[in-house]
């Protein structure tokens, strides 16, 4: 009953999104406000990196509302797993073997520097607050693969996600009141294009959301990571 | 090229079908692991640097990750 | 004037702080979406009547219209901020004395992003905007419905959260095919352009994006989850599920389908659908002997009804439609709110158990009956008005079709009556242990539920007093023209 | 030759998108729903970077001299992945929270087994 409903309900998907792919050609040239973007995006934002220009420039505010999703997710996950009989104490911490401890301890200021690297980069690389924070996270998923069970300091974890989503609400409050007077306006000067001290407020932003989604992806790995007690 | 981008594509229908098939949801997961990272190739083929940048460092490896340590706290198998 | 933008930033930025606060004194934090409410209700009711005279359209980052996201501050979209704030300020008050146990910090941060989630939904005037904001009013609703951590509440958001993820990936592949066809993300822009597109490649796009946001709104076959989420998640959290999230999907729907695609032929099937959709939640409320699922069906019912009269598409109907939307998020929030306590004291949820409630919760009993009187139609309350703009609305219209169609509606809500009024004798007549001291809820809680009360019944006795801003509102959603217009100058 | 030249992602993508489909509908574990999920993600982003190609386009990265705007690939769609990426993963960390806690109450992750709210 059950898998025959489910191959209708796929066999219309199919032929409906089927049907759909074939009115959007592949490789053609179909969209004005991409193009607009490719043109105008250098003199408008200062970065390099158009995709940057885009998430952090003209959609920021869509860059936002996903922080704040990750944030929600977050939070979300503490709270259900921290529920009425969820965590049963503190867990034991237990070295792993030699090799890896030693390993993950020299490989995680590294890691770390790099993610710092791909974030402050984001205006003219590729890369940026996402990918770095990604990067950082990691950093955190090797020290407890090394450490098994030792925990982040979830204080310094909570300072620093809500100061770098605060920070961000702060920039785009800051655009509202000075300059063009609207909601995350980039109001300062752009500089040059392809320094690292350009693009105004755009580093800026890709500094706060790689902090909020580093501390948020490694609370998310030290929420799920197993109790060995 | 289009060999390559065909046979790329080939690899990651392959995965995704055998994360569908294993009972095992370990190996279902690491199975769905290649989908993330071929994907992240084609999105660099597709001239995507940056979201292949993201996905394969979070698509590819996070959740992996976060996958491994919800099994090792669940059970292996499907019933 | 303050920009709309802030409608949407300063809880956000509130809803940050509440972590940091709540590491200094948990009893601040649950302040903080108090704080929060009261601006966005004082802002949005003062934005409201400046946009009465002509909707206010603000480009986010300074960049000229389509190459920007805008916020469309319009009637609707401010009319359903107001509402927002309303109900989760009083939803809010409520909670300071209701959720003791658990993470509360967690709690009241997630409550303030669901808020803020719903703003967004509501204000945005862009698809993908939409979506990101819908991510987080649907993501932090899964998060609370299992806030408890019992049996019950982890089932039912496991169920919702796969409903839910599959509703939104859709809704994300239809945004996708339609920016494919379109080349942009801005409402108003796509709505100028989908004329030059062809309807035969829309319908894939558009049927996504319905079905997606469907699964939110609770439109018929999509709303497996609904009865079970509402009814195990925290009674705060069940009168924001059912007064808030299913409306906003509901607008996010209409908001698609009329100012989006403008789809006129869509409409009929969303009118039987809608039909459809009261018949079973009420059917199903019916035979419920849970007094909060009954409420999460009655809820179905309801939506049923806002989507019946809104696609009917003509200004009394959709004023109606409009009307209803907010009297039942008045009603179903008090009710949710009042069973939270009376759920409390008896220790049942089941309705059997309420017996003899009435003499010992009084002032809660009372609350309950005014807001169900008001659910199911009666005069002088709220949704009496609405319900009878509705059916007005739908028979100035003519037709046999929809005479007949309101024939059910009227049958759906005789339904309603009797499975109300069984609640009511319960509570007040039956037989319970009728000696049983007193034990009202606390006052904060009935101070909270008094305000909504006490605004069914003025709305009711005077509903002129929003008569006008539903008029334009209506307007805002049936003429898109105007609505491209005055977005791309 | 010249269709798979054509549709190859799209192919890849649509594939991605069914099979995702194809195990939320069919499996009863909460654990192979959520790669499922995944799979679909992945499907999805897939299909948003195709539709914003273009035919011998260089990324829109202006990184060395001499790179013409008017033969980039469109940026909009990959700033729409890049959200809807850490979208998914938000989801799936939820998700999988979520699972963990029932298999804790309930001892399985099988939904048929988990329904303690029918009726």
């Amino acid at each position: 009953m059950r898998t025959a409903f489910s191959i209708v309900v796929l066999a219309v998907v199919a032929v409906g999104i089927g049907a759909a792919l074939l009115a959007v050609p592949f490789g053609s040239p179909k969209t004005q406000v991409g193009d607009y973007y490719n043109e105008h995006g250098r003199a408008q934002t200062g970065a390099a990196n158009m995709v940057t220009s885009v998430v952090v420039g003209y959609r920021a505010f869509d860059t936002l509302g996903e922080v704040t999703v990750l944030f929600v997710a977050a939070l979300g996950l503490g709270a259900v797993l921290s529920a009425a009989g969820g965590r049963s104490g503190r867990r034991e911490v237990q070295p792993a073997s030699l090799v890896l401890l030693a390993g993950s301890r020299f490989l995680f200021p590294m890691i770390t520097l790099f993610g710092a690297y791909v974030f402050l980069h984001g205006h003219l690389t590729p890369g940026g607050g996402f990918q770095g924070g990604a990067v950082v996270a990691s950093g955190f998923l090797l020290l407890y693969l090394g450490t098994r069970g030792r925990r982040v300091n979830r204080i310094g974890s909570t300072v620093a996600e809500s100061l770098s989503g605060l920070a961000f609400v702060v920039i785009g409050l800051i655009g509202l009141t000075v300059g063009g007077r609207y909601f995350l306006s980039n109001f300062m000067p752009t500089g040059a294009l392809n320094t690292l001290f350009s693009a105004g407020i755009i580093p800026l932003i890709y500094i706060a959301v790689g902090f909020k989604v580093g501390s948020e992806l490694s609370g998310v790995i030290d929420d799920l990571v197993e109790e060995t007690a | 090229m289009i060999v390559v981008v065909a046979s790329l594509v080939a690899v990651m229908l392959a995965a995704a079908i055998a994360a569908l098939v294993f009972r095992d949801l370990l190996s279902s997961v690491i199975a769905s692991c290649p989908v993330s990272l071929v994907a992240s190739i084609l999105f660099l083929f597709l001239q995507a640097p940056d979201v292949a940048m993201a996905e394969a460092s979070i698509g590819a490896a996070l959740i992996t990750a976060v996958f491994v340590m919800a099994i090792r706290r669940t059970s292996r198998y499907e019933e | 004037m303050v920009s709309p933008a802030l409608l949407v930033a300063v809880p956000l930025g509130l809803a940050f702080c509440v972590p940091l606060i709540g590491l200094a004194s948990r009893k601040a934090a649950r302040l903080v979406p108090i704080v929060a409410c009261l601006f966005n209700l004082v802002v949005s009711v003062r934005l409201l009547s400046a946009a009465l005279e002509e909707p206010i359209v603000v480009s986010m980052g300074g960049f000229s219209p389509p190459f920007c996201i805008t916020l469309y501050a319009g009637p609707v979209g401010l009319l359903l901020s107001a509402l927002v704030a309303l109900a989760g300020l009083v939803v809010s008050i409520y909670a300071v004395s209701y959720i003791d146990k658990g993470a509360t910090t967690r709690y009241h941060t997630l409550y303030l992003l669901l808020l803020v989630g719903a703003t967004g939904v509501v204000l945005t005037g862009d698809v993908f905007n939409l979506f990101v904001f819908f991510e987080v009013l649907c993501i932090s609703s899964y998060a609370l419905v299992a806030y408890l951590g019992d049996r019950g509440g982890l089932e039912a958001a496991a169920k919702y959260l796969v409903q839910g993820a599959v509703g939104s990936a859709l809704l994300l592949l239809g945004i996708g095919l339609l920016y494919g066809q379109t080349g942009t993300l801005n409402m108003a822009d796509i709505a100028g352009r989908v004329g030059s597109v062809g309807s035969a490649s829309l319908f894939v796009p558009m049927a996504l994006m319905v079905v997606g946001l469907g699964v939110e709104a609770a439109i018929f076959p999509l709303n497996g989850w609904l009865p079970d989420a509402h009814s195990s998640a925290p009674s705060t959290i069940s009168a924001i599920l059912s007064g808030i999230a299913i409306e906003v999907g509901l607008y996010a729907v209409i908001r698609v389908v009329f100012t989006v695609f403008g789809a006129s032929s869509a409409l009929l099937s969303l009118v039987f659908l809608g039909v459809l959709t009261l018949l079973v939640g009420e059917m199903c409320a019916f035979v419920q002997g849970n007094i909060k699922r009954m409420l999460a069906y009655s809820s179905i019912g309801q939506i049923g009804l806002i989507v019946f009269a809104v696609s009917i598409a003509t200004a009394g109907s959709v004023t109606g439609g409009l009307f209803q939307l907010i009297s039942h998020t008045l009603s179903k929030v008090v009710l949710f709110l009042a069973v939270g306590y009376m759920i409390h004291r008896s220790g049942s949820t089941e309705i059997s158990s309420l017996q003899g409630i009435g003499k010992r919760m009084p002032l809660t009993s009372f609350a309950f009956t005014v807001a169900a009187f008001s659910l199911i139609g009666l005069p002088p309350f709220a949704g009496f008005a609405s319900k009878f703009l509705i059916v007005r609305g739908a028979l100035a219209e003519g037709g046999t079709l929809l005479s007949v169609l309101v024939g059910l509606v009227l049958v759906g809500t005789v339904i309603e009556g009797a499975y109300f009024f069984r609640v009511i004798q319960t509570i007040y007549f039956g037989t319970g242990e009728g000696d049983a001291a007193r034990h009202e809820s606390p006052a904060i809680a009935l101070v909270s539920m008094s305000v909504l009360v006490a605004l069914i019944i003025v709305i009711g006795v005077y509903p002129s007093l929003i008569s006008d801003t539903l008029n334009s509102a209506a307007s805002e959603l049936l003429q898109r023209g105007a609505y491209i217009r005055s977005v791309l100058g | 030759m010249s269709f798979l030249h054509d549709y190859a992602y799209y192919i890849g993508a649509f594939g991605l998108v069914l099979i995702g489909l194809l195990i939320v509908l069919t499996k009863h574990n909460l654990i192979k729903v959520i790669v499922g999920l995944s799979i679909l993600d992945t499907g999805i982003n897939m299909f948003l970077i195709a539709v914003g190609y273009i035919r011998n386009g260089t990324a829109p990265i202006f990184s060395r001299p001499g790179l013409e705007a008017g033969g980039m690939v469109d940026p909009v769609p990959q700033a729409l992945v890049l959200t809807a990426i850490v979208i998914g993963v938000a989801v799936l960390a939820l998700a999988l929270g979520i699972a963990v806690r029932l298999h804790r109450e309930y001892g399985t992750l099988d939904m048929r087994k988990i329904k303690e709210l029918r009726w």
